[in-house]
């Protein structure tokens, strides 16, 4: 579905992400690990068009879409959850939520149901300020405002950064719901093993801006877990 | 030098664009104009034009310009009081000639600079005698824009109107700053205070900008010129253009020139004014015939004396006559003012001004007002053995500013 | 009992006056033709000219009316060869065409040489219009003979009165009918003796806001000759009481001043409530979108000078689009390049609205462009002789309302505004949502733009339209959003009126410049005690 | 009206913090609320001197606004907060309390963006913060050494000279905690350290401020489970403004609200 | 590490050793030497230094600590007014009016007495003293208030224009005894030193230079101390700062004071070597002016300040001589041009060619730019 080849990024003068390769299939659930400062964030960004790459092919459902602006990028159903949720914090929830619709493909103009169902938090806090929620209550928002463009690929940067443990849960239900029963595929990068080991199917390991090590979760072993995720 | 230069010293951007940039193209036609003559001492003239963009400071500096590093003969230039008095130094210091065109309040005479507009005793006291006498106006406004030229004005017709027995509470005065543009409430106090019974009049020294709302607001509160005239100073016939004149009709103003005055050499200078700018609609006004008048004058007297060296003109200006476009001859005084003739209009719906009076000859203009406590015993002469600009009749002693 | 009594009054005045002649002097006295007085008036002075005036109205009577009216118009000339006294059109092309005065014959064209005017100057034309009251009173319309008998109220001589008297027999009603009673009693009050009249006559009086009343019964209270203590103190209760209805009115005209200059800010400054309040852009140049606005009427009335009672509705979106597509070329062409630097973009704007109004100048002289109020916005409301409302501020007012209802529509209705605010709030998100960014921006710049655009139409019924108008608003729209708030379009309507209102509460005992320095003042000190305006953006975000 | 002192001008604003009866905050019938909506609803809590205690509770329970609170940022509707048995937090403005001796990081963490990292620190040494002392100030020997000190406890001597602004969001994290560790407060209040951190950085965090604890008080906000485990001592839960819970991690892992409002089924 | 001012002490040497040239070719050498510089120049010089001294002043605060003071000319007016009033008293009985006593445009409107404001603005000291205290009251009084309330951002900014506007205003008015729209101008010494010789321009110039490298060096020395690196954190992050224990708003407030008395330096020497004062000054487009000179230099930069103020208005006297008509249209698109093209200003411009000419080996990362353009090596300059 996804496949990267060859990305290169800079800030500036300094690049972050070298000749990095990555495959993703279409309905899988890949985590994306590596220590901070890997790049995960920074490749998820070129991945959404928000950073330009300096050289590299990114294909989407075998199109390349390097030279596509990141708008076009979100009607062609790649939903994105950023890293620190980027709420629009003076627009209500609801507003937050409408800003997607327009990019839907079906044409549907009002905020499906589906994602009160999945956080019906959100119902009730409709008329709030986004930017007044509480961090655990914009992580949800966050992730029901890219399910409103109806995606098909669903990108989220560290989506469990502060939330309580049972919304995690919520969250990792979530995810596995839109996977497995809407056939979404997922992106995910994750710090914490164990919410990684329990809603990822593959994983990818990412070290000083390149993936090192690509496989199913269950080989996930200590021995690439020393190597890449250790301090 | 091979050519005479003339400086070109008016704003042709900021606020006052709007009223000096044609000041510039009437010098820049005098230039022409005398180079098809011939030029002057078998000299071309040639023009330098700056631009001070509003900016008195920028004033000063460029005055310095044109005279040290252009080394111009003349400065024709400045419209604001402030602009002049920030030239004056300058002038006064390096010795430069310069023509100042725009009716002001008097209270200056310098041997470097000759005044070609009105003094208040060529503009504003024969107004508001007209308006007395033929019109028997009893109650003043004195509305102004708030700095020296309205002040001053004020402050004279002030003394003038309660020498005549105006009584303190029939006059009225308002000041407004520069570019006002909500003149609802005063114009709503005027026509209370001219509802009263007395025949009112306003005698407004409101400054360019100011004027437009000024006017729309009266046209649309319906104080109508026949109820309460206003009679300008600083509105002619450029001013005009920019204003749907239509419910002014009647309204006055008081100069030393209107276009509309039947003569051949302001026909002339009007078709001509009319040619060198291109356009069939522009106007001419009361601060550009005193452009040519002073640029005449100028001309002649270098020709007199056979030189632009500034001393050597400066005297030969003194007692030069040139003819008014309206008929009459115009003089150069020795306080470097000259005596013109006075003229009152009234507003057409075209634009135009018809004379509805004038004063029977010239009137010379003063350097020093004879109705301020400061400056009555002050004249100016700067022909031997005075040779001075503030000269103390009582005291016999040239104040100050000795040269 | 009051009218009764007044209408033998007025039938008294009549009684005594009608031996001095008929009112109206139809017949030619003795010896003057209007004819020969016509023949003295080429040449004559304007003195004299008043003179001869009077003479034909004595001599012509209702025939003079078209000599009068011509001259009062200033078309009245004379040929300079043979004093015959025509009537003048001037026509476009600067010739004169001739007619008859009273025919209205085509006599043909002059030039200039050929013919000279019959001065008139304010005075004459005063008496004229005078001359012509008199005339239509007993045969014009109600306004005409309204004005009429007002005009009369200030100098109420014999043959004023005579001449109501006679109107009043031939059948007036309303307002004119209580004028003429109003005249009666002041003339019972001035001549009459007995006390009781004149009391009565004041009671007539009281309330009447016409300032010729008040003026009457100032005289009297001041009168040292006057000896009847009850009639002086029942004059000062009369005035007393038409002083207050005059405070009270003066008040609602201060508040409608207020409102008035309220408005003219709002506008000012709603345009740049977009592009600053909303977008961020401190735009230097939004004086300058309101002045091509101001320019673009100017020009619209030049091409279509037959339409000028429409040429501000053809105004309204020319202006909306030559201001919205320049503000969209600046902002495709250089804000978008500012992104992520908003502090700067004052500077590239500031040098935009430098170019604009250099090109202005250029275009179009760094003269003032007349701009001509259409009929229906000039004058005003009369509500009462103390209060009237202009007509041009009044529709202003009204304009700049419903400039403001239809943006606040459009920004809360589609989906502009809620895709303004996202990109104003996090940009890279908005993208990543499918906002089309760039078209947002520039759609929302062009709004703010055209809005400021609209201004100007409006602002050009008032002010100058020159190279200088959108510096004379830039400082004052700033003010105005600020203090209403960055980004509340509400804060923007209420922090324009209530600056306007202040301002003009203050004026009267500060005198203007020193209610603006107050207002001023009031200003940074309210910021202090509030720091993000009236109606500040709220929640932890805008911390 | 302050009612412990008759002059309060003429207190000498710098008062050690009076911790005799071995309670360092005290927070009592604290109200908080936005446009209606109540954050903190008469919140009572006391924290021991030297402890090192967790807040936990669900989002939007009040955690942060507790902090804000404490640290003079919100000002409450009612209530009292008290720093030892003399120092009245809530007459004191952000800076004062700072200069009391409490040190907070943020939710999301906030550094000096233009400043490289090793400013950053030296900017957060403790030390006196007035503006002529600002511009003598010339860093010490000492002074040197304990940023060098603090760099190598949060990992960053590589990127000292680098811009914070460029830091990875996790980096930030490293040196928000690093400019607390400079300061030396007090009172630390630390608002989910480890978000973002991979689970290594999780276990030094959790060694880290174990061994502040003793010397300085901690509080920490945390939603992960593991690290709050790790740590606790005392957890205190908070739920709609109020404490719902006190006690050690097992007594407070096993209280059925805990269980339904916060960590859910079978934690 | 010690950030360096590096790069930026070889403008203050350029500075002295240019106008010393100068005034010595203008004093030393005959009128007609290809090498003289005329007291035109040097009174332009002089005059471009005053606006220099104000950029830096713009630039300390804005720049530095981020508050964009749309106001500034109000300190540097003030401290022309003192100035302008000490010149004033100087004239003495050489008025037109010859009134030992009241300046000309008091006789003329007929005031019949000194204000008491005016009193002891004969002493030049007293003159001084005043002319710093009042913009420097003024400043601290409002940035006091509004500091201390957590005015920012484009609140403070437009309230520092209504503040500079409302002074132009209330100095506009003749009551106020400042001469009203005219201001103060004819002045004819200084100190006894007659204005128009040239050995007093020069002294003047001479003088003017020396503030400029002292108020530079003075400034380079508070922005590199730990004072300025607190400065810029209040710019980046103010509540961070607050928690740090930083009493920003006193941080800010000192600051204030100390741009405003800059700029009042500036507004004493500028006015007797431009020969006028007046309410114009006050303008709150002249103070956005500033602004922008200061954005074309780079902010952030004390020696972009410098280099703005000059580049500007040298293409202001140039262009309005050379193209009258259009010179407008010139300087608006070298503003649009440097913002587009030189996001740091002519400022970053140097810096990316010192930085292309020499790289600095040893630094862990390249500078890195943020998106307000600001990078390490600029922030110390
Ligand atoms: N705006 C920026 N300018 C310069 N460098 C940056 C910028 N943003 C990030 N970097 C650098 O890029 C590198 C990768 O950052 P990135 O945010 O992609 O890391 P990450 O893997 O997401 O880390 P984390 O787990 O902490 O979120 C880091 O070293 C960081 O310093
Ligand atoms: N400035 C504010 N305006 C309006 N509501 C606010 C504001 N600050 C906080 N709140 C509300 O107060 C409640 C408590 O917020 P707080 O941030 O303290 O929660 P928290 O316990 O820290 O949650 P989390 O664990 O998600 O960070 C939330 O519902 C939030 O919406
Ligand atoms: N001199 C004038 N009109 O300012
Ligand atoms: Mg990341
Ligand atoms: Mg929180």
């Amino acid at each position: 579905m996804i496949r990267i080849e060859k990305l290169n990024q800079k800030y500036g003068g300094t690049q972050i992400l070298w000749d990095l390769d990555l495959n993703i299939e279409k309905g899988s659930c890949t985590c994306i690990m590596g220590r901070n400062g890997a790049g995960k964030t920074t490749l998820l960004k070129c991945l959404m068009g928000l950073l330009p790459a300096s050289s590299g092919q990114i294909l989407f459902d075998g199109k390349p879409i390097q030279q596509v602006a990141a708008q076009q990028r979100a009607k062609i159903g790649i939903g994105y959850v950023p890293q620190g949720r980027d709420i629009f914090p003076l627009l209500t929830v609801e507003e937050n939520l409408q800003i997607g619709l327009p990019a839907r493909r079906d044409g549907l103009r009002k905020i499906p149901e589906r994602v009160f169902e999945l956080f019906p938090v959100l119902k009730e806090m409709l008329q709030r300020r986004g930017g007044d929620l509480s961090g655990g209550q914009q992580q949800q928002l966050a992730i029901a405002r890219a399910l409103v463009i109806d995606p098909k690929v669903l990108i989220l940067d560290e989506p469990n950064e502060g939330i309580q443990p049972n919304i995690v849960r919520q969250i990792g239900d979530v995810v596995t719901q839109l996977n497995q029963e809407d056939g979404l595929t997922v992106i995910l990068v994750e710090q914490k093993l164990g919410f990684a080991r329990r809603v990822g199917r593959e994983f990818r390991l990412m070290q000083k801006g390149a993936v090192m090590a690509a496989d199913k979760m269950s080989n996930l072993n200590d021995e690439l877990i020393r190597q890449y995720l250790a301090v | 030098a091979e050519t005479i230069k003339v400086g070109v010293l008016h704003s042709l951007s900021g606020t006052m664009a709007i009223s000096e940039t044609t000041l510039k193209d009437t010098v820049l036609m005098m230039v022409d104009e005398q180079n098809r003559k011939g030029g002057l001492l078998g000299k071309k003239l040639e023009a330098v034009v700056v631009d001070p963009a509003s900016d008195w400071p920028l004033f000063a500096e460029k005055a310095r310009e044109l005279l040290t590093k252009e080394e111009v003969d003349v400065i024709f230039g400045c419209w604001t009081s402030v602009s002049r008095k920030s030239v004056l130094p300058v002038v006064e210091e390096l010795n430069g000639l310069m023509f100042y065109p725009v009716q002001y309040e008097g209270e200056e005479s310098s041997k470097n600079v000759f005044y070609t507009g009105a003094s208040p005793n060529q503009q504003a006291i024969p107004a508001v005698d007209y308006l007395m006498s033929d019109l028997e106006v009893e109650r003043w406004v004195l509305a102004g824009t708030d700095y020296v030229y309205p002040r001053t004005t004020n402050k004279i017709l002030e003394a003038y109107l309660k020498a005549a027995g105006v009584a303190e509470e029939d006059i009225m005065i308002s000041y407004t700053p520069f570019g006002h543009s909500d003149w609802q409430g005063i114009v709503s106090d005027i026509k209370k205070f001219g509802g009263e019974g007395k025949k009112t009049a306003v005698v407004s020294t409101i400054n360019g900008d100011a004027n437009v709302p000024f006017y729309k607001e009266l046209g649309n509160q319906g104080v109508s010129s026949e109820d309460i005239p206003v009679v300008a100073f600083s509105v002619g016939e450029e001013e005009l253009s920019g204003i749907d004149t239509g419910p002014l009709v009647g309204h006055l103003a008081a100069w030393n020139y209107f276009q509309g005055i039947d003569s051949e050499a302001n026909e002339y200078f009007v078709e001509q004014w009319k040619a060198f700018i291109g356009d069939e609609k522009r106007v001419t006004n009361d601060p550009m015939e005193a452009t040519y008048i002073g640029f005449n004058m100028w001309a002649k007297a270098v020709e007199k004396a056979g030189t632009t060296e500034v001393d050597a003109v400066e005297q030969a200006m003194i007692g030069i006559e040139f003819p008014n476009l309206t008929g009459g001859i115009a003089k150069m005084n020795k306080n470097h003012h000259l005596s013109k003739p006075v003229f009152i209009g009234e507003i057409q719906d075209d634009g135009q001004f018809e004379v509805v009076w004038e004063t029977d000859g010239v009137v010379a203009g003063d350097a020093w007002s004879d109705f301020l406590p400061g400056s009555k015993d002050l004249i100016a002469d700067w022909t031997a053995p005075i040779k001075c600009g503030n000269y103390n009749t009582k005291s016999k002693a040239c104040s100050g500013q000795v040269q | 009992m009051n009218a009764l009594l007044h209408k033998l009054w007025s039938v008294a005045i009549v009684l005594l006056l009608l031996p001095t002649g008929s009112p109206l002097a139809q017949s030619e006295p003795a010896g003057i033709s209007a004819d020969s007085v016509l023949q003295q008036l080429p040449g004559a002075s304007l003195k004299k000219t008043g003179e001869l005036i009077g003479q034909l109205e004595q001599a012509g009577g209702a025939e003079m009316r078209p000599l009068f009216e011509v001259m009062l118009a200033g078309e009245l000339y004379f040929i300079k060869e043979s004093k015959q006294i025509i009537a003048i059109t001037k026509t476009e092309r600067r010739t004169y065409m001739g007619r008859d005065v009273f025919g209205g014959a085509t006599l043909g064209e002059f030039t200039s040489r050929e013919i000279k005017k019959i001065r008139v100057n304010n005075r004459l034309r005063s008496q004229l219009r005078e001359t012509l009251a008199r005339i239509d009173l007993l045969h014009g319309r109600k306004i005409a003979q309204k004005q009429a008998v007002l005009a009369m109220l200030d100098d109420l001589n014999e043959q004023n009165m005579r001449l109501l008297t006679v109107a009043q027999q031939g059948g007036v009603d309303g307002e004119v009918a209580r004028l003429i009673d109003l005249a009666a009693a002041m003339v019972q009050l001035r001549d009459s003796r007995v006390s009781e009249e004149r009391l009565e006559a004041i009671g007539i009086m009281t309330g009447q806001l016409e300032p010729a009343v008040r003026n009457q019964l100032q005289r009297l209270v001041n009168d040292a000759q006057e000896q009847d203590l009850a009639v002086r103190a029942a004059a000062q209760k009369a005035l007393d009481k038409i002083s207050e209805r005059i405070e009270f009115f003066g008040q609602l005209e201060q508040l409608f001043f207020g409102l008035s200059l309220g408005s003219v800010l709002l506008l000012a400054a709603i345009g740049l409530a977009i592009t600053f309040g909303v977008m961020g852009v401190i735009n230097m140049a939004h004086g300058e979108m309101i002045m091509l606005g101001a320019y673009t009427t100017y020009v619209i009335q030049q091409l279509f000078p037959g339409a000028i009672a429409y040429s501000l509705l053809i105004a309204v979106p020319a202006a909306f689009l030559v201001s919205g597509s320049v503000g969209v070329l600046i902002e495709r062409g250089v804000i978008r390049h500012l992104q992520g630097r908003p502090l700067e973009t004052l500077l590239a704007t500031f040098g935009i609205s430098l170019i604009l109004q250099q090109a202005v100048r250029s275009i179009f002289s760094p003269l003032n462009m007349q701009v001509v109020t259409p009929n229906w916005m000039s004058g005003s409301l009369v509500i009462n002789p103390v209060f009237s409302v202009t007509y041009n501020r009044l529709y202003i007012l009204l304009f700049a309302l419903a400039i403001f209802a239809a943006l606040v529509v459009v920004l809360k209705k589609s989906s502009l505004g809620l895709n303004v605010r996202a990109v104003s709030q996090n940009r890279d998100m908005a993208k990543a949502m499918g906002v089309r960014t760039e078209m947002v921006d520039a759609m929302t710049f062009g709004l703010g733009s055209g809005i400021a655009g609209v201004a100007g139409v409006a602002l050009s019924q008032l002010t100058n339209v020159g190279p200088n108008l959108g510096q004379s608003y830039i400082i004052d729209s700033f003010m105005v959003v600020v203090f209403g708030g960055v980004g509340n379009l509400l804060g923007t309507l209420v922090g324009g009126f209530s600056l306007g209102v202040a301002n003009k509460f203050l004026e009267p005992s500060m005198g203007a410049v020193l209610a603006n320095i107050i207002v001023l003042v009031g200003l940074i000190l309210f910021i202090q005690k509030r720091p993000k305006g009236l109606f500040p953006q709220r929640g932890r975000a805008a911390e | 009206m302050r009612r412990d002192t008759t002059w309060p001008f003429l207190v000498t604003r710098r008062r050690p913090v009076d911790v005799s009866k071995n309670i360092i905050l005290y927070l009592e019938e604290l109200n908080v609320s936005f446009d209606g909506f109540k954050a903190l609803n008469n919140l009572n809590l006391y924290v021991n001197d030297g402890e090192l205690r967790c807040l936990i509770g669900a989002n939007g329970a009040g955690k942060t606004t507790l902090m804000d609170v404490i640290t003079g940022k919100t000002a409450c509707d009612s209530g009292s907060a008290w720093f030892g048995q003399n120092i009245d937090l809530l007459a004191h403005d952000e800076a004062e309390i700072a200069g009391l001796g409490i040190g907070r990081k943020f939710q999301k963490p906030t550094v000096f963006e233009a400043h490289t990292v090793f400013d950053n620190l030296e900017l957060s040494l403790k030390g006196y913060r007035g503006v002529w002392r600002a511009l003598t100030a010339r860093l010490s020997g000492r002074e040197r050494d304990r940023i060098e000190e603090v760099l190598s406890v949060i990992g960053l001597e590589d990127a000292r000279y680098q811009l914070a602004g460029a830091l990875s969001h996790g980096q930030k994290q490293w040196l928000e905690i690093g400019m607390l560790l400079a300061a030396e407060p007090r009172l630390l209040l630390v608002d989910e350290p480890v978000a973002g951190m991979t689970a290594e950085e999780t276990e030094r965090t959790a060694e880290l401020l174990t061994s502040l604890a003793g010397k300085h008080t901690v509080i920490v906000v945390e939603h992960d489970m593991e690290f709050v485990r790790s740590i606790a001592r005392t957890v205190t839960v908070l739920h709609q403004g109020s404490v719902l819970a006190e006690g050690t991690m097992d007594q407070v892992q096993n209280n059925r609200d805990v269980i339904e409002v916060y960590l859910g089924e079978d934690a | 590490m010690r950030q360096p001012g590096r790069g930026t002490s070889w403008l203050v040497g350029i500075l002295l050793v240019v106008t010393l040239a100068m005034s010595a070719a203008n004093l030393l050498l005959p009128a007609d030497s290809p090498f003289y510089v005329s007291t035109y120049t040097i009174t332009l010089m002089g005059k471009y230094l005053c606006f220099a001294m104000l950029a830096m002043a713009v630039d300390i605060v804005w720049g530095y600590c981020g508050i964009l003071s749309l106001g500034h000319g109000a300190f540097f007016a003030l401290g022309g007014y003192g100035m302008g009033m000490y010149l004033m008293r100087q004239i003495g009985d050489r008025g037109v009016y010859g009134n030992p006593n009241l300046p000309d445009f008091m006789v003329f409107l007929n005031w019949q007495e000194l204000p008491w404001y005016w009193f002891g603005m004969d002493q030049f000291w007293f003159a001084i003293f005043m002319a710093l205290l009042v913009p420097g009251t003024l400043a601290f009084v409002f940035g006091w208030l509004a500091f201390r309330s957590r005015v920012t951002g484009v609140y403070l900014s437009i309230m520092t224009q209504a503040l500079t506007y409302a002074l132009m205003l209330a100095f506009f008015r003749n009551e106020m005894g400042f001469g009203g729209n005219n201001g103060l101008t004819d002045f004819k010494d200084i100190l006894g030193f007659d204005l128009q010789a040239d050995a007093t321009r020069v002294a003047l110039l001479l003088v003017t230079t020396f503030f400029v490298v002292v108020t530079f060096l003075v400034s380079r020395t508070i922005v590199q101390s730990r004072l300025g690196r607190v400065i810029v954190a209040v710019r980046d992050a103010e509540a961070r700062t607050r928690f740090l224990g930083y009493r920003t708003e006193h941080y800010k407030v000192w600051l204030f004071v100390y741009s405003a008395l800059i700029a009042a330096v500036a507004g004493m020497l500028y006015v007797p070597q431009v020969g006028i004062i007046n309410p114009g000054e006050f303008s709150p487009l002249n103070s956005i002016e500033v602004v922008v000179w200061v954005a074309v230099g780079g902010r952030g930069t004390l020696y972009g300040a410098i280099v703005g103020a000059l580049l500007v208005n040298y293409a202001k006297t140039r262009f309005t001589a050379l193209m009258p008509d259009a010179w407008l249209f010139a300087l608006g698109a070298l503003f649009v041009i440097v913002t587009v093209y030189l996001p740091r200003g002519l400022a970053g411009l140097f810096g990316r060619v010192i930085e292309l000419v020499h790289r600095r080996p040893g630094r862990g990362k390249e500078q890195t730019t943020r998106d307000d353009g600001l990078s390490v090596a600029e922030v110390g300059a």
